[in-house]
């Protein structure tokens, strides 16, 4: 059963998604059934994850004779859709079954008091199931329909407060955004069937060459990736998204974000890895990318009074720390000394602040969530005092402030210190505008919580109480990460970040898996 | 738009229409079509239906109507079709194919005039996904219906 | 230049860019989602023509003509297959796009696009 | 200022998609078709059905078939969802 854990990783939750509309009204159980799946989903995911670290890459061939017979007798090309789990494909399933399970347990008491639950659920269930799918797949165009499934499923959820007019708003945005970028990366994808007959990710890569053709479809994925992973400056959909969805769904819809990331990685490392190999140009678009996001991103996050709001700015900027690192290892890619001495750094740094990002924004955003709970508002000036009334939500948001920031012995410091000093032996400049995004990003986090949490208890909120419990054992699954994974960073590095960074550098590895010729 | 001309016509084609969609589902794994397109045409016919009545006889029509579990009903079968396949071989394997079980029968190389009893999975699976996708349409559409009308009043 | 032999791929061209003016200078949100409505029917198109092949026959087997059975007669199936995936896909976000425009239209009893922002800054 | 720049950009990519469609292969001349001829050769055998795009559509790619119905399935519940009559219970 075991070499077919690719196969159900999808299956599962996917099972799980069609199961949950028969559930109607009873809402309870639609979110006990959504959290069993995607408990089981995360279990698999480890059990993947460990299968990829102990026997190296995972082939998955659906409907051949066997998983892992990628040719047909006598003959030399992939012709079937392939899934490859390599170190980067799991690494990034870990979080996403880990971030759809937390939101599951948040979302059990978070909306006791809305309706039209049973869809809520399915639709966690189906983003989820298309993160994984994107991040699983070795075939292109199976790339395109997970992206639709988990752009579809998300602007869904975020339009689910359909009383308020901004959520069909942000809602509808997110799906415009989300659809230009995936019908340009389906465009792409015809210029390259055009050219070469084929879908197979790796198989493509061996046969891409520096022509005019090519450069067009790098152009367009390139830029429709990063448009859906929110980098400036197409960014101005991130901040409504983030704020209009139900706090539940924002941890898996962080994910789905940075699996758009992931494939901008993917397509720039192994895709076109022939390409990048000799040319520093891409690395350094995405370099500047990375400075440029981050610093709009923190300049923005300053000026907002809206909790989430704030929070949402941040998570812009946070994301240009991973295209900073990754593309600083992207520039010096063709450069076989610098990459050991310092590329692989950085991109260890980028790779691990996607995982440390994902877990400490979920949490802020999650405590967030938990504010509009008790108080009704999202609006920084109206609350205030709550510190004493709501001590686990304090100190998991301190705990995911101090991570922000990059304080030790938090998660955040860990990636971001290997950014600094790997950035810094490229050009000292980035790393300047690094370390001032993170003192930017302290102040901004230093007046929520004294707005929030600190000054007199106020009148209004006499009877506020500590959230239920379902939320309060999410937030701490969190918060209890963000130490763990800042008082051990070494042991997070080498068991999964490295391998997942040398995934990406190794591309000839994954093109030549498998006995593709 | 519950004009006579159009009810008349609906009473014809209705029937016609729906009859079609089903060939088309059927026949899939023979000629042009399948499920998605079959389930569009059977669909059609219901949005046909839907449009032709007034907002009360539709919602006595199709408020008993389990148009969801259908869908889920579909889906599910789609997704255990290919999950046969793991039974010894891989998911979405055609399993059922030159079996001998229903739709198992063997298709005789080249050109030939095409037998129902061929295509194995394939045929449970046009079946299915023309399931998914008539429910799936037919409620898409009716919501919008019903929105629609609630609006004018 | 190869314009006559080109001419679907250059339609196809076009036709995006048509849905790109579409998007970014309409301000009525209808007609952004008939904006990518037509990017949507160029990338099929494109996927489609992408599988011709010229003097070719329809990829069926049933009652086919003889002269299909001979190599490379038949068009290349591929791009046909992904275009229905893709014509279901753009179904689905049409729907999707159309229902949240009729929130916004209950919401804000208008669909142009300058009176209903109310998330800025 | 801001329209013209959005002008120059989208003339830009204009000039850009043309670039690709004149660069493409000639239309109707497929330079590489061994998977297509794969399937073609191989589908009555293999999936014994004589129409080779539903072959492919349910057989050699059935999961992107999968996907493509998740994709209608998931826009149902999202229709459903955002439509329905009461945000919040009373």
């Amino acid at each position: 059963m075991i070499e077919h854990l690719p196969a159900l990783v999808i299956a599962i939750p996917l099972f799980g998604a069609f199961i949950t509309p028969l559930f109607r009204k009873r809402y309870n159980l639609a979110a006990l059934w959504a959290i069993l799946i995607s408990g089981l989903t995360l279990v698999l995911v480890l059990l993947l994850e460990y299968q990829v670290l102990t026997k190296g890459m995972m082939i998955y061939v659906f409907g051949a004779d066997k998983p892992t017979l990628v040719l047909p007798s006598g003959y030399r090309v992939p012709i079937r859709i392939m899934f490859q789990v390599d170190g980067i494909g799991a690494f990034m399933a870990i979080s996403a079954g880990l971030m759809s399970f937390v939101g599951a347990v948040y979302s059990y008491s978070h909306l006791q008091k809305e309706t039209g639950l049973e869809k809520y659920y399915t639709l966690l269930l189906l983003l989820t199931a298309g993160i994984l799918g994107m991040v699983l797949t070795g075939d292109l165009f199976n790339l395109f329909v997970f992206l639709e499934i988990a752009s579809i499923a998300g602007s869904a959820l975020v339009g689910f407060r359909n009383y308020r007019g901004e959520a069909s708003e942000a809602g509808i945005k997110y799906l415009i955004v989300s659809s230009v970028a995936s019908l340009m990366v389906l465009f792409a994808v015809g210029i390259l069937y055009g050219q070469y007959g084929h879908l197979n990710l790796a198989y493509l890569s061996k046969q891409i060459t520096f022509n005019p053709l090519d450069m067009i479809a790098l152009g367009l994925l390139f830029t429709s990736f990063a448009m859906k992973c929110g980098s400036v400056p197409m960014h101005y959909w991130v901040p409504d998204a983030y704020t209009e969805v139900p706090s539940g769904i924002n941890p898996p819809l962080l994910v789905s974000t940075y699996a758009s990331l992931y494939a901008l990685f993917r397509v720039s490392f192994t895709l076109f890895g022939k390409i990048t190999i000799d040319m520093a140009t891409v690395g350094w678009i995405m370099s500047i990318l990375g400075v440029l996001t981050m610093f709009i991103g923190v300049t923005m996050a300053l000026v907002q009074k809206d909790v989430k709001r704030l929070m949402s700015y941040h998570a812009i900027s946070q994301t240009g720390y991973m295209l900073l690192g990754v593309g600083v290892g992207l520039t010096v890619f063709h450069d076989k000394q610098a990459l050991i001495e310092f590329g692989r750094t950085a991109m260890a740094g980028g790779v691990f602040h996607i995982i440390n990002h994902i877990i400490y924004k979920s949490l802020l955003l999650l405590t967030a969530g938990a504010l509009f709970y008790v108080t009704g508002t999202r609006n920084l000036n109206e609350m205030g005092g709550l510190a004493r009334k709501m001590p686990i939500t304090t100190i998991s948001f301190m705990v995911g402030a101090a991570a922000i920031s990059g304080i030790p012995p938090f998660n955040g410091f860990a990636s971001k210190f290997l950014i600094y000093e790997a950035v810094y032996k490229l050009n000292p400049l980035l790393a300047i505008f690094a370390m001032v995004t993170s003192i930017l990003t302290l102040a901004s986090f230093v007046k929520v919580f004294a707005s929030a949490f600190l000054g007199p208890p106020l009148e209004k909120y006499e009877k506020v109480r500590e959230v239920p419990k379902p939320m309060i054992v999410a937030m701490v699954i969190l918060a209890a990460l963000c130490v763990l994974f800042g008082l051990f960073p070494d042991f997070v590095l080498d068991k999964i970040v490295y391998p997942a960074v040398d995934a990406l550098i190794n591309f000839i590895q994954y093109q030549s898996w498998g006995g593709l010729a | 738009m519950t004009t006579t001309i159009i009810k008349t016509t609906t009473r014809l084609l209705a029937p016609l229409i729906l009859v079609f969609g089903l060939y088309i589902i059927l026949h899939g794994h023979l000629t042009p079509g399948g499920g998605f397109q079959g389930g569009a045409v059977v669909a059609s016919g219901l949005a046909l239906l839907i449009v032709a009545h007034e907002h009360k006889k539709v919602k006595e029509l199709f408020e008993r109507a389990p148009l969801s579990q259908l869908e889920s009903i579909g889906a599910l079968g789609f997704l255990g079709t290919g999950l046969l396949g793991l039974a010894g071989y891989t998911f979405f394997k055609n399993v059922i194919a030159n079996s001998g079980f229903l739709f198992g029968g063997k298709t005789p190389i080249g050109i030939n005039p095409g037998y129902l009893n061929t295509g194995g999975t394939l045929a449970y699976m046009n079946i299915f996904v023309g399931m998914k996708v008539l429910a799936g349409l037919t409620s898409i559409i009716l919501i919008f219906f019903l929105i629609l009308k609630e609006g004018e009043k | 230049m190869n314009v006559l032999t080109n001419f679907p791929f250059i339609v196809v061209a076009l036709l995006l860019a048509i849905g790109f003016y579409t998007i970014g200078f309409k301000k009525n949100l209808i007609k952004i989602v008939i904006g990518i409505e037509i990017i949507e029917g160029a990338v099929n198109l494109f996927l489609v023509a992408l599988g011709y092949v010229k003097g070719a026959y329809v990829p069926i087997y049933t009652l086919a003509p003889k002269e299909a059975a001979e190599v490379n007669k038949m068009v290349l199936p591929t791009p046909q297959a992904l275009t229905l995936t893709s014509i279901v896909i753009g179904v689905a976000v049409t729907a999707l796009m159309l229902a949240f425009a009729v929130n916004i239209y209950r919401h804000y009893g208008t669909l142009d696009v300058r009176n209903i922002r109310r998330l800025r800054g | 200022m801001r329209n013209a720049l959005g002008i120059v950009v989208f003339l830009a990519f204009t000039f850009f998609l043309l670039t690709a469609a004149f660069e493409i292969r000639p239309f109707g001349e497929p330079v590489h078709r061994e998977m297509d001829n794969y399937f073609i050769m191989h589908a009555q055998e293999e999936a014994s059905a004589n129409n080779v795009v539903t072959s492919i559509v349910f057989d050699y790619r059935g999961f992107d078939t999968l996907g493509e119905a998740t994709v209608l399935f998931t826009a149902v519940a999202g229709v459903l969802m955002a439509l329905r009559s009461r945000g919040v219970k009373t």
